[in-house]
């Protein structure tokens, strides 16, 4: 259905392009995080003292586990409330459904800065939370904890991130054919058990999906705690981001980095292997 | 001997112990319930009886107001007008789950992460049944549909006339009054569908649940019913037992959509019969007046051929223009020599002689007058 | 007169002079195709030829290997052995855009961006072929389909059955040798189906092209062919015309897989005839040798049924077990006295005296020996 | 098929919710864009100054307008390249498309982070293509031009984005039957015309999505610039964040955050329309 000559032209093509774009970065970055630095300068050794200082500096532990446990709360947050606002929008009428996702999905078009400076805007000194509650009496003047705190960091990651906790569990319920909810009822059960019994099992690869999108986004981003966390912004994104940015070693950022990379892998391998396992 | 094929061993009889604790016989009424969406009409107000143990068959083409009479009586669409009753009380307004209707779905709407016995049993669980009745019960279900070597196989790894099954023993295990079947066989090929056709049939007549079917087949509709709802453009053509829609049918709908049938335009004569264009046939009017326009209808397995005529017997000259072979029988065209611009469907036994007849041979056309069913040309 | 139901109309007959530009009769070979995907045989070595201007349907339950010949033919799969030749020319290495014949699909493949008309003259714009004369050809394509008005209209605005249409003029506007057809009436409902079945054979018969047609369904096979390969397994299991696949099967799963038929066990007799479990029977056995196993097959429609019996002729007395009014046919189950395990399924013609007939009651069962079939037990 | 409790309770759930996470910041921020600054104050009257600075100041429409042809130049790289690679996926026997496919999103699951420094490994005055062109004598010392260049911002981005053009376009041809190459192979096409005439027409809203996706997510990018663009690097999405993270003109930053989110809008809303339209 070809000739030879467009066909290995067509893989030349093909097999470049992805080499370029995608190989090369990757292989450049993990040949990095090999590489020594002398005198401020890298140095195209091949040594294992990157990763080594990973694992015996407890305070780079510290930040790596502290990040995961603030990854974790941003998930669940994200799939308490993604989970009810995803079945809502399903429920509706055909006309409205997509509409309202679109709404909810909306957020993913706009810009990270403008987002990230929203938040800002409403949590800061001068913000619409601190003037809310000021002109309310709640406060006597404005907090400032409100911003730059660990908190801060969760609420806004769970909002950035949002979006893509409902996607995947919407694009999952749409999956699920109408019929089967009807059957539950028409067999005798309740809104809720139908949802306990029928829609909850066969949405579960969505919220798997939505957990690790919002995980490994959560864990990647390193603008957030720097913008709105302040101090209590150091996770383990900003160390890596340091180590280019500031301290400029770049071998030891660039491990950090592959460790990210290789936590991530796990983690969608983990759920990929689960997931085929089940029979849905 | 071996008379029964081998394909046809699921029809074995349940055990008569069984159907016993299995559905219940209810009495269904419609009273002139309708559904419009917007200006739409999806069904005119419509009033009919199911009787009790009773199988009734909606009958109609795509459109034509069917699945919505089921999802009315299921409760998944709400009527516009009328009422429901299931053994006399009003369930017009009462959501499906505390319906005591259960329904066949089209697809099945198996749970794919639940056993064919989880399956079974969910109508069980959601009302709490104690655990040692329930798994006694989906036993008996699952023996009933032939499938009690299968309880632990999920959906995807049973064929399709299995779901099918399991779709049933699901629904009769919590004995509804009446059971609901929405095109049930549909997504099965033609020959599975014949074997599900005669197992639903022997299900139906174990366990004397009232059965309210719903297809687009016209001979899944004939062979299974007890009685057949014609419906066509939301509205009912015709109810009556299958020999009746398709011997005497009382519109030009149900004339032609059941099977083939040859149709002719006819004045009522004076005293009796009917002018049709093939001459005065003296046949049955039902007290219709002189002159009024119907039409008249013979089936074409009621009209004979042979090649010569018996003294005493009358016939019409025809030659032959058309022979089709279809397995039990043999398609006849033929065209009367006195007007040769119509033609007659015959439908005949496949055998010897008809099986030497070529296109062109000269035949007789025989028929019994009590054999034309004779209707108002004018929609009532 | 209006002898042909309305809904039939389309079955008008396309101009002749519309035919004459379509289409071409093509001699097709298959010799020793085989298919098998690493162990799995999908197709064992099959030989056959298909004559010119044949009309060849190839009927298998699911799995069967049917769509695989069909597949191999039209180049989407590539043979794992044997040659496959249309008018003596080896095609068995080219890729379907320069094999001479086309394909029907299943879904019939319509393009959803190009409307009728472009869907039809697709063919004829890869060709190149000028402007006139392929609008020229898709107008005449559109003309024999029926659908000469609907040219502008997109695949998504047309029924099934358009659909279907503009499928079968965009293959045969391309002048196939052999046209394939893959189970294209299977997504059709019913009633859609039957016209469609017609429709096709009356175009194959106008145009006079070589049709090589897939189904699983028999009533379509029998009343469309001029021979049907019947495979079951990746196997051929008989070739035949329709007649003789239906009477005179040669293996236990064409017996068993066209329509309802009787099976009985039975022994070659010394100097013919066999035994049978009801007595013995003076049956042709085509010089098999005594004590040969056999299969003896009846189809129901050539058993008859009689309250009393004629002097001269013999029966065997019966009583009625189960009666099934089936249209234009009624099935009637019957046990011979002698032996009340055994059941006889017998097909009458809907009449007069069988609708008075009730389960219990007693009656003859009469056949001819020559009816009878029979055919070795041991797999050739 | 619910009570009038819980159906309640959970309209203001799921009203609330959205609220929270996705209106509360948008509109804090579009109110912003419509107050002043006085003495590094923000004060929170009406003006519409912020936009008349915008359309009044060349300079800034200037930025804007050399932005939009950097992100179209961006999609379009994405789009020459993409297409083929997701062609070429789709045309793999079924068990090697999906971890093809795999492959090419893999940097999806990268951090941002780690995919800009390895492109810095890459381009930068030691980094790998340097070494590699001076080491065949290509050139004689190290490029600087490489990094910090208009085209380092194009290819990082078209790198970045990639999986974005290659997803929906692999999308949309899997949703194409192959029963329609196949029947216009039937019908004589050969390859390239089976492309042309059927798989590139049904192909249009997979290469539509990819093409408003990659734009968006380039417009809205202003760290690649910073980071690889260097002085070259003054898009627009910089010239927002320096009003909030520099100049601390917030309402000047939001105001211009506003049109950012208002093309993209436009944009989005333009191809829906369009795509409306279409019969496909």
């Amino acid at each position: 259905m070809m000739n030879p000559v467009s066909r290995i032209s067509l893989f030349v093509l093909v097999a470049l392009v992805p080499s370029v774009f995608v190989l090369l970065p990757t292989i450049a970055f993990v040949a990095n995080s090999f590489f020594a630095v002398e005198n401020g300068q890298i140095v195209p050794t091949f040594t294992l003292s990157n990763y080594a200082a990973f694992l015996q500096q407890p305070e780079y532990w510290g930040v790596f586990v502290n990040t995961l446990g603030l990854c974790l709360q941003v998930s669940i947050i994200c799939l308490v409330f993604g989970l009810p606002v995803a079945w809502f929008i399903w429920r509706l009428p055909e006309r409205n459904r997509y509409p309202m996702l679109f709404v909810v999905i909306l957020p993913l078009f706009m810009s990270y800065v403008v987002k990230l400076f929203a938040f800002r805007s409403i949590l800061g000194l001068n913000g619409f939370l601190n003037q809310l509650l000021v002109a309310s009496h709640l406060i006597d003047k404005p907090q400032m904890a409100f911003l730059f705190s660990r908190d801060a960091i969760v609420l806004t990651q769970a909002s950035m991130f949002f979006p893509y906790m409902v996607l995947p569990i919407f694009l999952n319920l749409e999956r699920i054919p109408h019929s089967l909810t009807q059957a539950s009822s028409d067999l005798g059960a309740s809104a809720g058990m139908t949802f306990r019994e029928v829609v909850l099992p066969l949405t579960m690869p969505g919220v798997v999906a939505g957990l690790v999108f919002v995980f490994i986004m959560s864990l990647g981003d390193y603008i957030t705690p720097q913008m709105v966390g302040g101090m209590m912004g150091h996770t383990f994104g900003r160390v890596v981001w340091s180590q280019f940015g500031v301290t400029f070693n770049w071998p030891l950022g660039a491990s950090f980095g592959v460790v990210l990379v290789l936590v991530c892998a796990a983690l969608v391998g983990a759920v990929g292997m689960t997931s085929r396992q089940q029979r849905i | 001997m071996d008379a029964l094929p081998e394909h046809m061993n699921i029809m074995a009889a349940p055990e008569p112990a069984v159907a016993e604790s299995l559905g219940g016989q209810g009495h269904l009424e419609l009273d002139q319930v309708s559904k419009s969406y917007g200006h739409e009409h999806a069904l005119l107000p419509t009033s009919f009886q199911v009787r009790n143990g009773e199988f009734v068959t909606i009958l109609g083409p795509s459109g034509s107001g069917k699945t919505t009479i089921l999802r009315l009586i299921g409760g998944f669409t709400q009527t516009s007008s009328g009422r429901i009753l299931v053994d006399g009380k009003d369930i017009t307004r009462l959501p499906p789950n505390r319906r005591p209707c259960n329904t066949v779905f089209q697809d099945y709407a198996l749970f794919p992460h639940k056993s064919a016995a989880g399956n079974v049993g969910y109508g069980l669980m959601v009302r709490k049944v104690a655990k040692a009745e329930a798994l006694r019960r989906v036993d008996e279900a699952l023996q009933l549909v032939g499938l009690e070597t299968m309880g632990q196989k999920f959906p995807s790894q049973l064929s399709g006339g299995q779901q099918q099954r399991v779709a049933l023993a699901r629904s009769l295990v919590c004995q509804p009054r009446v059971l609901l079947l929405d095109e049930p066989l549909s997504a099965l090929d033609a020959d599975m569908r014949r074997q599900m056709q005669q197992f639903l049939k022997r299900v139906q007549r174990e366990i004397q649940t009232t059965f309210v079917f719903v297809t687009h087949d016209q001979e899944e509709a004939i062979s299974l019913s007890d009685r057949i709802v014609v419906m066509s453009k939301g509205k009912v053509e015709q109810i009556a037992s299958p020999y009746e829609i398709y011997y005497r049918p009382e519109t030009h709908f149900v004339a032609t959509f059941l099977g083939d049938n040859n149709l002719m335009d006819g004045t009522v004569r004076d005293g009796g019969g009917v002018d049709l264009p093939i001459g005065p046939v003296a046949c049955a009017t039902d007290g219709r007046g002189k002159g009024e326009k119907v039409y008249a209808a013979i089936r074409p397995e009621r009209i004979g051929l042979a090649r010569t005529i018996e003294a005493g017997k009358t016939g019409i000259e025809c030659s032959v223009a058309e022979i089709g072979f279809a397995g039990a029988m043999t398609t006849v065209r033929v065209r009367p020599n006195s007007m040769p611009d119509l033609s007659l469907l015959v439908k005949v036994t496949s055998g010897r002689w008809i099986e030497d007849l070529t296109a062109g041979a000269s035949v007789f056309a025989t028929f019994d007058p009590a054999d034309i069913s004779v209707f108002s040309r004018t929609a009532p």
